[in-house]
C-alpha cells in the first residue's frame, strides 16, 4: 500500500481532509462571487447586491466562528461580543470624526482579538456546559456596558454619517461596498485556508479529537486553543466592522445572545468543521430569511421549526448532518446506527 | 438609610428564591438528565401567561396559580416525550441548537395567541398590604413576604426529596450513570419524565408567583434565563444546595448592588446617569462574578458530578 | 553502574484528605524495565500521572536526568525526553493509523505555531510516523481508521503513540490491559525490543509479565514504595508478600 | 427444573458488525457457570443482549422460562437478573450506603434475603466506609460495592462480567472466596472471567464461546481433564 496519508485523496476521509476545498472549487466560488454583484445591477436590483454583502460579511462571522467551534470543537455562545466590538470600534471611531478604514479596521480586529485573548485565558479554563455558559456570560458584560454607557448611544445604539472611507474607493455605492467587502472577506478565508490546512490547523482539530492525548504528546494545548480561539476573535471583529459599515449603524442587539445563537445556526446550517460552512450557512440563512420574511411575520416561528427539524434529522448530532445529507442525495445505504461506521466512507469521495 | 438597605435585602430574597425556583429544575434537568435547556425561561414564559389567560377568565389567584402550574407541567412532560427524550443522547451543541429553537418557537406561539401586549395578574385582595415589620419604620409587601416563605418551602422541599428519599437517590445515579441506572432495575424514562415536570411546574410557579408584580410578556424568559443560568454555574451544575447559594447571591448582588451602585454613583454623575448606570453595572457585576468563581473554581462552588 | 535517570524524592499528592502519594521515593536507572507493582487504591496511576506532569505535586521533587522537572507542564516534560502511555486507549478513534502517528512526530519537531505552511508536502511527518509504525508492528494498516482497528492493535497504536515522541522514558500504564493471553504475549515481546532505545517504567497487573520483562521492580503500597529490588528480591521479600502477593506462589497465574 | 436463563441461536452486533453468530447456552437453577473464551469472542456482547441494551437479531432468550428478547433493560432486571459490570461503574455521587439501598429489593422472593446487614457482615469494610461517597473508594472496595449492591436486589441470577479485572492478587483471592460463599448460600451466579484457575474453584459448568459461537460446554471435572481445552481457547 502506497501510503499518502495527508491528501484528500487517501482511501478513508478523514477529520483532517473532509471539508478542504480544492484549488478548483476555490476558483469557482471566487468567480462566481465576483460575477454576482455585476448581474444584479445590470439587472437593476440593488437590494440583491445590498444582501450579497450582508451574507459575505455574515459568511466571514461565521467562518470565523467555525474555526473555534467547528474545528476547535470549543461552542462559544458569546461571539456576537466580537462581532459587536468590531462594530462599535468604527461607529465610535467614526463619531469623533475618524472615518479612515485604515485606522478603524485594525483597531476593531485588533481589540477583538484582544478581547478573545482576554476571554480566553479565563474561559478555556473550564470544560463543557461552563464552557458555553462563562462565554455566554462575557458577552453579557458587552451587551450591559452597551446599553448603559451614554458613549455608546444606549439602547439606540449609534449612526455613522457615512462609511469608512478607503483611499481611491468610494464606498457609498452598493456595487463598490460589495467589492470592497469580497475583497476583505476574501483575504480572510485565504488566511483561514491556510490556517485550517497547516500543522497548526491539523493540531487544533486533533484537540477537538483528544485533548487528554495531545497533551501527552507534547503539544501546548491550552496555547494552541487560546490561539485559535483569538484568531477566531479577531476575524469576527472584522465582519463587525464591516457590519457597520453596511447598515451605518451599530446597535446593542448586535451584542445579544440571540446574535450569538444565529452565527451558531449558520454554522451548523452550512457544516460546522467544514471548509465553507460559514458561507453556505450565512448564505442559506439570510436568503431563507429574506425569502420567508416577504411570506409570513413570523419568520422565527418558521426558523425554529426547520431547526428543530435539523437536529432531529441527524441521528449522530449535527456534526454529522453533511455526511447525513451527502448520503441521502448520494442515494448510498440507509442510515445504521453503528457508533463506528467508519469502514463506509468510499461513497462520500468523489 | 439602613431601613432602605433592609427593604432591599428583603427584595433580594425575594429574587434570589424566585431565581432558585428556576434555577433548580435547571440544575436538575442539567445534571441529571446533562441536558442543556436553553428555553426553560420558556416554560416560565407560558407558565406565566397561561396564569395571567386562568385569572382572566376565574377572577382568582391561587385558583390560577394551580391550573397554570399543572398545566405547565403537562407540557413539560408533553415536551419530554417528544423532544428532550432524544436531545438527551445528543451532543451539547445540538441541544443548544434545539433549545435555542424552541425559544424561538415558544416566543412566536404566544405572540400569536396572546398578541405583543404585555398582560397583568391581579394581586389576591388578601395580600395586597403590607405588614409592618418595625413599628412605624419598616413596612413590607405581604405579598413579596408570601413569596419568601413559599421559596424557602419549595427549597426545603427539594433538598429533602433529592437527598432523603429514594427517588432522589435515583435521580442522582441517573445524572451519573442512566445505563448502569437501568441494569439496577430502574426506570429510568418515567423519572427523567418526572424530573423534567417537576423542573417546568417550578417554572410555572415562579412564573405565575411573579406575574403580579411584573408585566408578563413575550421575552421575559429570555432575561431571566441568563442570571438563572449564571446561577447554577456559580453553584455547580446538578448541585442543589450549590443552586440555592448561587440563587440568594445572584439576588442579593443584583438587588443590593443595585441600589449601593446607583447611590455610589450619584457621587460621580448627575442622578438620571446613576440611575440608568447603576442597574447595569449590578447585572455586570453578577457576570463578573461568575467569571470570577469559574476562574478559581472551574466547576463552581459546589461540584456536583465527582 | 549504570546512571539514575530519573529520582523521585519525597513526592507528596493529596486529594482532600486522602494522601494518594505519601513521600514516595524512587530511583530509575538508564536502560532499564523498572516495574511498578501494587495493590489496588496503591497509587500507582497518581504517581505515573505526576510524573508526566498531568497532576502537579504538593511538595517534593523528581528530577529527570538529574534536572528539577516538578514544576514543568507536560509538553516541556515530552520535550525533554519523557512520555506517558494510557492504560484506557486514548487514541484519535476518526483518524488513520498514520495521522496519529505523524501528530506525534509534529509535536516533537514543533512548528505547531506555524499558521500558513499547508502539511500535505511534509515529508518529515511521514518518515517519522512510518518508522515508528514499523517499530510497533503496525505497516499493514497505515491508512486504516483507528476506530476499525480491534482492541490489541490499538493497545500497540496506543504505545506507538508515546515511542513516537521519542522520549528516552517511557511511562506505561498497563500496556497489557484488556488483552488476551496471546496479544499480551505479543506485547511483551515488542516492550523488549524497546529496551535499547528507551529506559522504561511499567505499571502493570500482569505478574507474569511484570517478572518476565522487569530488570527491577518496586512495590508502591499506600502511596510509597515499601521494596525495590530485582523480581527474586521482590519475590521474596516478607513486606511485599505480606502487602501484596500473599503467601501463594501459584498466585500470578491466569493471563 | 428447566434452565433459569436460557439463550438459543442468538446472533447480534453493533450496527453493520456481527458478533455473535449462534450462541447458545443456558444457567440451571443453583448452580455457578461460567462463560469463558478470549477478548472479543463475544462474551461481552453476550451479557449486552442479555440485558436488552442491544436488539437481538434472531435467536431467542429466556429468563425464568418467559422470552425476554426485545424487552427494557429495566423490566428484564425487575425479573430478577443482576449484574456486577466490567469496571464496577458505582455511583460516585452516592454515599456507600446509598449505592447499597437505593435498589434493595426481594426480586425472587427469597425466604431468606441478603439484607444491608449480611452485606456489611461479609464485607466489614463497606460497613467502615458507609457514609463515604462512591468515588472515595478503592479499587478492591468498589467491586465489594458492585456485588453487594447486586446482591442486595436479591436477584435469581447474579451476573458477574470480569469481576477481578484489575485488581489485586491479594483482593482478588478475597473476592473468589466470598463468590464461593454465596454461590454456598444457594444463589445461582453467571462469572464471566479469565482467570481460569480460580474460576474453576467456584463454579460448576462451563461454557467456552469463540467467534461469537458457544464451542464446548461440560462441568469443571472434564474441563481439568483437557487441558488441550485450555489451549485452544483461552491460549494458555
Amino acid at each position: 500500500m502506497n501510503p499518502t496519508p495527508f491528501n484528500a485523496s487517501a482511501s478513508a476521509q478523514t477529520p483532517f481532509t473532509q471539508g478542504l476545498p480544492g484549488p478548483w472549487t476555490a476558483i469557482f466560488v471566487a468567480v462566481a462571487l465576483a460575477i454576482y454583484p455585476l448581474v444584479m445591477s445590470a439587472l437593476d436590483q440593488a437590494f440583491y447586491v445590498n444582501l450579497g454583502s450582508r451574507v459575505l460579511i455574515f459568511a466571514l462571522a461565521a467562518s470565523a466562528l467555525n474555526l473555534a467551534l467547528g474545528y476547535g470543537g470549543m461552542i462559544s455562545l458569546g461571539h456576537a461580543a466580537f462581532l459587536g466590538i468590531g462594530g462599535y470600534v468604527v461607529a465610535v471611531l467614526a463619531n469623533n470624526g475618524v472615518y479612515s478604514a485604515w485606522l478603524s479596521f485594525p483597531l476593531a480586529i485588533g481589540l477583538a482579538a484582544a478581547t478573545a485573548l482576554l476571554i480566553g485565558v479565563v474561559s478555556l479554563r473550564t470544560k463543557g456546559v461552563y464552557f458555553i455558559m462563562i462565554t455566554l456570560a462575557f458577552a453579557q458584560v458587552f451587551y450591559y456596558l452597551a446599553i448603559s454607557l451614554p458613549e455608546f448611544g444606549g439602547d439606540d445604539g449609534l449612526q455613522l454619517a457615512r462609511r469608512s472611507s478607503v483611499p481611491g474607493l468610494d464606498l457609498s455605492s452598493a456595487l463598490s461596498f460589495y467589492f470592497f467587502v469580497l475583497f476583505t472577506a476574501g483575504l480572510a478565508f485565504v488566511l483561514l485556508y491556510r490556517l485550517v490546512a497547516s500543522r497548526f490547523g491539523r493540531a487544533i482539530v486533533a484537540i477537538r479529537e483528544n485533548e487528554r492525548r495531545m497533551a501527552a504528546i507534547g503539544y501546548p494545548v491550552f496555547r494552541l486553543k487560546l490561539a485559535a480561539f483569538a484568531l477566531s476573535g479577531g476575524l469576527c471583529g472584522l465582519a463587525g466592522a464591516l457590519l457597520a459599515n453596511a447598515s451605518t449603524s451599530i446597535t446593542p442587539h448586535t451584542l445579544t445572545w440571540h446574535q450569538s445563537g444565529l452565527l451558531i445556526v449558520m454554522v451548523i446550517l452550512g457544516g460546522s468543521g467544514y471548509f465553507w460552512g460559514g458561507l453556505t450557512g450565512a448564505a442559506v440563512y439570510l436568503i431563507l430569511e429574506e425569502t420567508i420574511s416577504d411570506h409570513t411575520e413570523h419568520w422565527n416561528l418558521v426558523l425554529g421549526a426547520l431547526l428543530l427539524f435539523i437536529v432531529m434529522a441527524a441521528p449522530n448530532g449535527v456534526m454529522s448532518l453533511r455526511q447525513h445529507l451527502a448520503k441521502r442525495v448520494g442515494g448510498a445505504r440507509g442510515h445504521g446506527t453503528a457508533p463506528l461506521a467508519a469502514t463506509s466512507h468510499e461513497g462520500e469521495a468523489k | 438609610m439602613s431601613y432602605l438597605i433592609i427593604e432591599q435585602v428583603l427584595n433580594g430574597l425575594q429574587y434570589g428564591l424566585m431565581l432558585f425556583l428556576l434555577a433548580a429544575g435547571l440544575t436538575l434537568v442539567f445534571g441529571i438528565m446533562d441536558l442543556i435547556n436553553l428555553a426553560h425561561g420558556s416554560l416560565y414564559m407560558i407558565g406565566a401567561f397561561l396564569a395571567a389567560a386562568f385569572f382572566q377568565a376565574i377572577g382568582s389567584f391561587f385558583p390560577a396559580l394551580l391550573l397554570a402550574i399543572v398545566f405547565t407541567a403537562l407540557i413539560g412532560i408533553i415536551l419530554e416525550r417528544l423532544l428532550y427524550r432524544h436531545l438527551q443522547r445528543m451532543s451539547h451543541l445540538s441541544q443548544v441548537l434545539a433549545t435555542f429553537a424552541l425559544i424561538l418557537i415558544a416566543n412566536e406561539t404566544i405572540k400569536m395567541i396572546f398578541g405583543a401586549q404585555p398582560l397583568m395578574i391581579g394581586m389576591p385582595a388578601s395580600l395586597s398590604g403590607a405588614i409592618e415589620i418595625v413599628p412605624d419604620e419598616l413596612y413590607y409587601p405581604s405579598y413579596r413576604l408570601l413569596i419568601i416563605v413559599v421559596g424557602l418551602m419549595v427549597a426545603l422541599g427539594l433538598y429533602l426529596l433529592v437527598n432523603r428519599t429514594r427517588i432522589g437517590m435515583w435521580m442522582r445515579a441517573g445524572a451519573s450513570n442512566p445505563d448502569m441506572t437501568a441494569v439496577m432495575g430502574v426506570r429510568i424514562k418515567p423519572l427523567f419524565t418526572f424530573v423534567f415536570a417537576l423542573g417546568a411546574a417550578l417554572c410555572a410557579l415562579a412564573g405565575a408567583l411573579l406575574g403580579p408584580l411584573l408585566a408578563v410578556s413575550v421575552g421575559m424568559g429570555e432575561s431571566i434565563l441568563i442570571p438563572a443560568f449564571e446561577v447554577i454555574v456559580i453553584g455547580g451544575i446538578g448541585s442543589m444546595r450549590g443552586a440555592l447559594v448561587g440563587s440568594l447571591l445572584v439576588g442579593m448582588i443584583d438587588t443590593v448592588g443595585k441600589l449601593i451602585l446607583t447611590l455610589g454613583l450619584r457621587t460621580l454623575f448627575d442622578s438620571a446617569t446613576a440611575s440608568t448606570l447603576g442597574p447595569t453595572l449590578a447585572s455586570m457585576s453578577v457576570s463578573l462574578l461568575m467569571v470570577a468563581v469559574l476562574y478559581f473554581r472551574p466547576t463552581g462552588l459546589f461540584p456536583a458530578r465527582g | 553502574m549504570s546512571q539514575i535517570i530519573l529520582e523521585v524524592d519525597n513526592l507528596v499528592k493529596r486529594f482532600g484528605g486522602l494522601v494518594a502519594t505519601d513521600h514516595c521515593t524512587l530511583e530509575v536507572k538508564a536502560g532499564e524495565i523498572h516495574a511498578l507493582i501494587g495493590p489496588n487504591g496503591a497509587g500507582k496511576t497518581t504517581l505515573l500521572a505526576q510524573l508526566s506532569g498531568e497532576l502537579p505535586s504538593d511538595s517534593g521533587r523528581i528530577l529527570f536526568e538529574g534536572k528539577d522537572i516538578t514544576a514543568l507542564p507536560i509538553h516541556k516534560r515530552v520535550a525533554a525526553g519523557i512520555a506517558r502511555s494510557y492504560q484506557i486507549t486514548t487514541l484519535f478513534p476518526k483518524l488513520t493509523v498514520l495521522e496519529n502517528l505523524a501528530l506525534s512526530v509534529q509535536a516533537r519537531t514543533g512548528h505547531s505555531f506555524d499558521f500558513l505552511g499547508t502539511v500535505t508536502d511534509e515529508t518529515d511527518l511521514l518518515d517519522g510516523a512510518l518508522q515508528t509504525a514499523e517499530r510497533i508492528g503496525l505497516t499493514d494498516v497505515l491508512n486504516h481508521v483507528v476506530g476499525t482497528l480491534s482492541h490489541g492493535r490499538q493497545r500497540q497504536l496506543e504505545l506507538g503513540m508515546a515511542i513516537a515522541c521519542k522520549p528516552r522514558l517511557l511511562l506505561l500504564d498497563e500496556p497489557m490491559a484488556g488483552t488476551d493471553p496471546e496479544e499480551s504475549q505479543r506485547m511483551g515481546d515488542l516492550l523488549n525490543t524497546l529496551r535499547e532505545d528507551h529506559t522504561i517504567v511499567l505499571v502493570e497487573h500482569d505478574m507474569d509479565a511484570v517478572f518476565r520483562l522487569a530488570d527491577r521492580i518496586s512495590v508502591l503500597v499506600s502511596g510509597r514504595v515499601i521494596s525495590s529490588g530485582t523480581a527474586d528480591q521482590i519475590r521474596n521479600d516478607p513486606l511485599v508478600i505480606g502487602a501484596y502477593l500473599g503467601d501463594e506462589e501459584s498466585d500470578h497465574s491466569g493471563a | 427444573m428447566s434452565a433459569l436463563l436460557s439463550l438459543e441461536n442468538v446472533t447480534t452486533g453493533y450496527g453493520p458488525s456481527q458478533v455473535l453468530y449462534g450462541m447458545s447456552f443456558e444457567v440451571r437453577p443453583g448452580e455457578a457457570a461460567s462463560l469463558l473464551g478470549r477478548n472479543g469472542m463475544g462474551k461481552t456482547t453476550t451479557l449486552r443482549a442479555v440485558f436488552g441494551q442491544l436488539p437481538i437479531w434472531s435467536g431467542e432468550i429466556r429468563f425464568l422460562g418467559e422470552r425476554i428478547n426485545g424487552m427494557p433493560t429495566e423490566r428484564i432486571a425487575q425479573m430478577g437478573l443482576a449484574l456486577v459490570p466490567e469496571g464496577r461503574q458505582i455511583f460516585p455521587n452516592l454515599s456507600v450506603e446509598e449505592n447499597l439501598v437505593a435498589f434493595s429489593a426481594n426480586r425472587s422472593a427469597s425466604a431468606e434475603p441478603w439484607t444491608l446487614e449480611r452485606i456489611y457482615s461479609m464485607f466489614p469494610r463497606l460497613k467502615e466506609r458507609a457514609s463515604n461517597m462512591g468515588n472515595q473508594l478503592s479499587g478492591g472496595e468498589q467491586q465489594m460495592l458492585a456485588i453487594g449492591r447486586a446482591l442486595l436486589t436479591n436477584p435469581h441470577l447474579l451476573v458477574l462480567d470480569e469481576a477481578t479485572e484489575g485488581i489485586s492478587p491479594l483482593i482478588r483471592r478475597e473476592i473468589w472466596n466470598v463468590l464461593g460463599r454465596i454461590k454456598e448460600s444457594g444463589q445461582s451466579i453467571l462469572v464471566i472471567d479469565k482467570y481460569l484457575k480460580e474460576l474453576i474453584r467456584v463454579t460448576d459448568r462451563h461454557t467456552f464461546i469463540e467467534k461469537g459461537r458457544n464451542m464446548w460446554a461440560g462441568d469443571t471435572a472434564m474441563l481439568t481433564d483437557s487441558p488441550e481445552l485450555w489451549e485452544r481457547y483461552m491460549g494458555v
